[in-house]
């Protein structure tokens, strides 16, 4: 009866003039983001290797498309989607085949619901973003980790045991770290009284990464590790597992895969500048008021994106037992620490 | 902790890249390089030395024109297959009168096997011309024609010499059949 | 000083009559022949009484002319003394059989298996006398037998069978031809091949046996390591090699003395002065001469440079190993080394392969402004080296990888036979330099590093000292070099009276070792090359029991291994 | 159950995303299908495992220790479930009348002892090695 309730209640809101507006807003901001965050990865993509060059004393891209190297993604994705696409024999078929869309579904889930800088209009920001839910923040770590769902499924189905390691370090990883990092948002949502990304951002006077530097520095490992992001990444070590879960994915479903990770990365990056850097606070920018916000928001972000490659780049691997070690027996009692921490803060001297 | 690693690829990232983008800017190399031969052609003799030497045999002695008919009786000049070759620089080593050298050239590629095979003419650098081999092979004709003619003199003499003190031409006469055994013998083994 | 004639002596004594020829060629060198009945107790005599703890290596030498196989047998000690004992045992040709000494020797076992695929002797008493280099289908062939005809044989002309699989692709197997299968020249042995020898080792569903290679990134060349699993930790680990078998001792018995120093390059590509250097000192110990004091000093100027280059490489290979190809101070390390190739260019003329030393020689004489060059190089070298041991020092996520990973003890590092950085790494002072001095090292002033834990770290701290030993080694020869002939007088056609030598060097990675035999011809009648990375390798199994597969690639690394070498 | 609790504007754009995230790798799939070759044989379709072919196959029983990994992953998810609603309830009116001694919020003292049972299991399950990779 509950279900019969349920969808009358849908059948009734639709029924309505809202109704079509928040579907012609909900269909125009998700064609709008996913152009927007692919074009994003891609600039991530070469920005990496930019920087991974420029770190190593080499240039990185620098013939395809002038010195700058600008059109060598174009010619990957070219490359990508003239080569032959080939499912490996053993491999669970259904599920091999789901699972660089599933992931494609995790992050355009996370987008939804994740504000992407704001506009200043007459000294107020309005925030760019699609589904302005009460618990965005709840709602975002959750779904951020169904990318490690579609790893294992890619891992799994593939058949190989690379893959299948790959498969399950991604999976412990993923389980040691996703409850310090829940317990840092919560620290996070205790000072801001919200579970809403907006109001968090709104509310940190205070970047939230002073206010709770435990809080920062526990959910920035955790994060990193969600992402899979050295010195985290060894669920596709590849002196060890060649290419981890990856290792049997070719051509365009392999890109998937390897393009959403960068999706996520750039997702991650902005969920800790909207937590824990100020999102798109700062003073405004003059002759360019309304964009200020915007700038800002940018900034940090890519500066904490130059920050992931950059930590890559001169970092060693962990060992696997030595990563689940650190989060069950320092980042989980660490960030129960910072909770405490906020917990004094957000009551008593606030 | 991990920040010193840290510290140096930020200073890195500061300093000027040490990579060359090759076809534009050339590592220089030094003078004892050992790149692509050089033949100078006008000096090689054609003994053969350096396709004996080699331990992939990827030298052969071919016919060439510009070269001095002079020295080379043969007109015989290394052909190298590049495919093969290691660049030990053996060759260069044996060779008796200096003519094979390596140089700096070192950028090597072709569309098939066949491109890397480097007559002669390609690797020589210094060679006579039309008019100079011409004049060359007339000097030739005219020496081996006076020699003929000291040969034939010398032999006068001997016969009558021989005549006077009995058969003493028979070590003579023996000398060229070894030496053609021993160039049989080479060929088989550069084979 | 225990010398050659006081051990020989001291054999004679103990087993009288047993000793069938003998040659004392110098204080550290004692070329017996033994009675194949005596050969196990007199290396137990050896071991235990005269301190002969490492069994440097085995030779199989076919004596066709006198219907005989030898086996030389090359003993030696862990710093006890300096002697090389280099013990023949003859065996007739057509029932080969020698004693197995793997129950003295734990590493004898891939000598003895090398030799028995190759030549056929058998050695009774070897636990596991499996081909190991060769593939399956020439095992039984012994393919360097001097009355080996080539595989098949080529005096037919029929090479390998070319055919067309139901899938498009063009397949190529090599058949014995029928002349070879009908005249029983080709035995077909039978032995349980590789896979089906690990499969036996399977036990409980929740293994599982993964390859790591032949084409796989932990490895530095195509060998094979299968890793029996339980979940992620090893619990026995099995090594094939030959995947790119080379056979160049082989051919070097089809050139001339002076072509086959060509093949020593090719070994390995990280220690290729050493390897000439090798080499030509074994053939000029045969032919009587010796380099002029120029050319001793451009010798061991270059051989520290590539020393320099090769633990540079060597070390940044590790370091991608346990972090990743994009960890940029394994690019800092290629860059630095760029530099030092680069001088090394500037002398010999090549990068890599350098085909630089001759006999009783070297090919160039120094660039006039070399030492000019070199000084600035060698100080930014140093300097880096510093950093680099500053750098690892401080790193705590390298130390919780390496340190107490891949422990060798010194009795264990002794047993398995390892040599170079490992062995020094468990505070074994072994060193070629030192203990077979050649060339001018005598004079020189340098420190054998040894470090105590024995663990990876220790094994890349050495590496990284012995690169500030040898920036030492080559001011001290930069100031001392005197002027004068870079070449001694040789002999128009070289070729050395009838004879044999060994002649060992300190090779970036361990005891480099070449026996070389003469049969008074223009040819080499056999060459036998030592080497350390077929040590390292052979002891790389036991090392890797109960490591994690984190672990496996980094103690793998810290070897600092060559396959090319080790398949030469 | 009324319209505006639901609040569903907020859920009918998850939706439309979802259907993009969905469209857009399919797409990509469909597009090559149409552009690439497609020569599949023996070899192409063969498992990757250092260029030979594995020995026996890849799916193996897991060893019980991945599951240890996943059943303390259970409980402490849960526990993090649990502060998420309490965020809204601990400074709430109704808990500042629950305040013993004058400065201990009840909510608190209740949430302290939910974790500090929880640490007891963890330190338990550390202590027991279940928390160990294999």
């Amino acid at each position: 009866m509950e279900l019969f309730a349920f969808v009358e209640t849908i059948m009734n809101w639709a029924a309505q003039e809202r109704a079509l507006t928040a579907l012609i807003i909900g269909l125009i901001g998700a064609a709008i983001l996913s152009g927007v965050i692919n074009v994003g990865a891609m600039a991530v993509v070469w920005l990496e290797r930019k920087v991974l060059g420029d770190v190593q004393s080499r240039f990185g891209p620098n013939r395809t498309g002038s010195r700058w190297g600008i059109l060598q993604l174009g010619a990957d994705a070219i490359k990508l989607f003239t080569k032959e696409d080939i499912i490996p024999k053993g491999a669970d078929k259904q599920v091999y085949v789901w699972a660089p869309i599933v992931a494609s579904i995790s992050t355009m889930l996370v987008a939804a619901a994740i504000p992407f800088g704001a506009l200043r209009i007459n000294g107020v920001d309005y925030p760019l973003v699609v589904a302005n839910m009460d618990i965005s923040a709840f709602y975002v770590e959750a779904v951020l980790s169904i990318m490690v769902v579609a790893a294992f499924m890619a891992g799994f189905s593939s058949y190989n045991k690379y893959s299948l390691l790959g498969a399950f370090r991604g999976m412990a990883r993923m389980i040691s770290y996703e409850v310090p990092m829940g317990v840092c948002v919560i620290g996070v949502a205790l000072m801001a009284h919200s579970l809403n990304l907006v109001d968090i951002v709104e509310s940190q006077v205070v970047w939230y990464a002073f206010a709770q530097p435990i809080g920062f520095v526990v959910f920035t490992i955790a994060l990193i590790t969600d992402l899979g992001r050295m010195p985290f990444d060894q669920s596709e070590a590849e002196e060890e597992l060649v290419a981890g879960y990856v290792t049997e994915y070719g051509g365009i479903r392999w890109g998937l895969l390897y393009f959403q990770e960068y999706i996520s990365m750039v997702l991650g990056s902005i969920l800790l500048v909207l937590l824990f850097l100020g999102g798109w606070r700062g003073p405004s920018i003059p002759v360019i008021t309304i964009f200020s916000p915007m700038i800002w928001f940018l900034m940090k972000v890519i500066i904490v994106l130059v920050f992931l490659v950059w930590l890559r780049a001169s970092v060693m691997r962990f060992r696997i037992d030595q990563v689940t070690d650190l989060g069950w027996k320092w980042m989980l009692p660490l960030s129960l620490v910072n909770l405490a921490w906020a917990v004094l803060v957000g009551l008593y001297l606030a | 902790m991990v920040l010193k690693g840290m510290k140096w690829t930020l200073k890195t990232a500061m300093e000027r890249e040490v990579t060359r983008l090759f076809p534009e800017y050339m590592m220089p190399l030094p003078d004892a390089e050992r790149g692509i031969h050089e033949l100078d052609a006008t000096i090689c003799i054609g003994c053969g030395s350096c396709a004996r030497i080699c331990p992939n045999s990827c030298i052969e002695m071919v016919p060439y024109k510009y070269g001095n008919p002079l020295k080379n009786k043969k007109m015989v000049f290394p052909q190298i297959d590049f495919g093969r070759c290691m660049f030990c620089g053996l060759c260069v080593d044996e060779c008796p009168v200096s003519c094979l050298k390596m140089g700096k050239k070192v950028v090597l590629a072709g569309w098939n096997r066949k491109d890397i095979i480097y007559s002669p003419d390609r690797i020589a650098v210094k060679k006579h011309t039309d008019k100079e081999v011409a004049e060359l092979e007339a000097e030739a004709k005219r020496i081996a024609a006076e020699k003929k003619k000291a040969a034939a003199a010398a032999a006068k003499e001997k016969a009558a010499k021989a005549k006077a003190e009995g058969s003493g031409a028979e070590g003579e006469a023996k000398k060229p059949a070894a030496k053609k055994a021993a160039a049989e013998k080479t060929s088989e083994g550069g084979a | 000083m225990v010398t050659a004639s006081e051990v020989l002596s001291a054999i004679k004594s103990a087993f009288p009559g047993s000793v069938k020829e003998e040659r004392v060629e110098s204080d550290r060198r004692l070329w017996i022949t033994v009675d194949p009945g005596k050969l196990l107790d007199m290396t137990k005599f050896l071991r235990d009484k005269h301190g002969f703890d490492h069994y440097s290596g085995a030779a199989g030498v076919d004596r066709i002319a006198d219907n005989l196989f030898e086996v030389v047998e090359i003993l030696t000690s862990h710093g006890a003394h300096q002697v090389v004992v280099l013990m023949k045992v003859k065996t007739p040709r057509d029932a080969p059989s020698v004693n197995s000494l793997t129950g003295l020797y734990w590493n004898a076992n891939w000598y003895e298996r090398e030799i028995w695929e190759m030549y056929g002797i058998n050695f009774p008493g070897h636990p596991e006398l499996y081909p190991l280099l060769l593939p399956d289908e020439l095992v039984g062939a012994f393919p360097w037998r001097k009355d080996f005809k080539g595989y098949p044989d080529t005096s037919t002309g029929r090479r390998a069978v070319e055919s067309v699989t139901s899938d498009g692709h063009t397949e190529f197997t090599i058949m014995p031809t029928d002349k070879e299968m009908e005249g029983g020249v080709f035995q077909r042995i039978k032995v349980p091949n590789f896979r089906e020898r690990e499969e036996m080792e399977l036990g409980s569903d929740a293994e599982m046996i993964m390859h790591m290679g032949p084409q796989h990134a932990v490895v530095p060349g195509p060998f094979l390591l299968d890793l029996l699993l339980d979940g992620e930790r090893v619990k026995r680990a099995f090594l094939d090699v030959g995947y790119i078998h080379k056979g160049i001792e082989k051919i070097m018995e089809n050139r001339n003395w002076l072509q086959a120093l060509v093949y020593t390059d090719r070994m390995c590509y990280m220690a290729s002065i050493s390897n000439n250097e090798a080499y030509c000192g074994a053939v000029e110990k045969l032919l009587g001469i010796v380099p002029t004091e120029r050319a001793q000093y451009i010798r061991v100027i270059l051989a520290e440079l590539s020393r320099i280059q090769s633990h540079l490489l060597g070390t940044a290979e590790f370091l991608t190993l346990i972090a990743s190809a994009i960890y940029s101070p394994f690019m800092y390390m290629i860059i630095d080394r760029e530099d030092v190739v680069s001088l090394i260019e500037s002398v010999t003329g090549a990068r890599i392969t350098h085909t630089f030393v001759r006999f009783g020689g070297v090919r160039n004489d120094l660039p006039p402004d070399f030492k000019e060059k070199t000084l600035p190089v060698l100080k930014m070298v140093k300097e880096k080296t510093l950093q680099y041991k500053d750098l690892l020092a401080s790193d705590s996520i390298y130390k919780k990888r390496m340190v107490g990973v891949g422990v060798l003890t010194a009795e264990k590092a002794k047993n398995l036979g390892v040599s170079g950085p490992a062995l020094r790494a468990t505070n074994v002072a072994y060193d070629m330099r030192r203990e077979d001095p050649h060339l001018v090292y005598p004079d020189l002033d340098f420190d054998v590093i040894t470090r105590t834990a024995g663990d990876s770290a220790a094994r890349v701290e050495v590496r990284l000292d012995e690169i500030l030993e040898s920036v030492k080694i080559i001011e001290q020869c930069l100031d001392r070099i005197p002027e004068g002939p870079i070449q001694e007088k040789l002999p128009k056609k070289i070729k050395p009276e009838p004879g044999e030598a060994y002649y060992r060097v300190e090779d970036p990675r361990g005891e480099m070792g070449f026996y070389v035999v003469s049969d008074g011809s223009d040819k080499p009648y056999r060459v036998k090359v030592r080497g350390p990375v077929y040590a390292y390798f052979q002891a790389l199994p036991p090392l890797l029991e109960g490591a994690y597969i984190a672990d496996v690639v980094a103690i793998a690394g810290s070897m600092d291994a060559c396959t090319s070498e080790v398949d030469r | 159950m009324t319209g505006e609790p639901l609040a569903v504007e907020y859920y009918i754009p998850l939706i439309m995303f979802l259907v993009m995230g969905a469209i857009v790798p399919i797409a990509a799939l469909a597009a090559v299908k149409i552009i690439s070759p497609l020569k599949p044989n023996r070899r192409k379709k063969s498992i990757y495992e250092g260029g030979l072919s594995p020995v026996r196959d890849a799916r193996i029983q897991f060893n019980v220790q991945y599951y240890l990994f996943a059943i303390v992953f259970v409980i402490f998810d849960v526990e993090v479930l649990f502060l998420y609603p309490w965020i809204y309830v601990y400074a709430s009116e109704i808990m500042n009348r629950f305040v013993l001694l004058g400065f201990l919020n009840m909510a608190v003292v209740e949430m302290v002892l939910f974790i500090a049972v929880l640490l007891l299991g963890l330190l338990y399950a550390i202590k027991k090695e279940a928390l160990r990779w294999v």
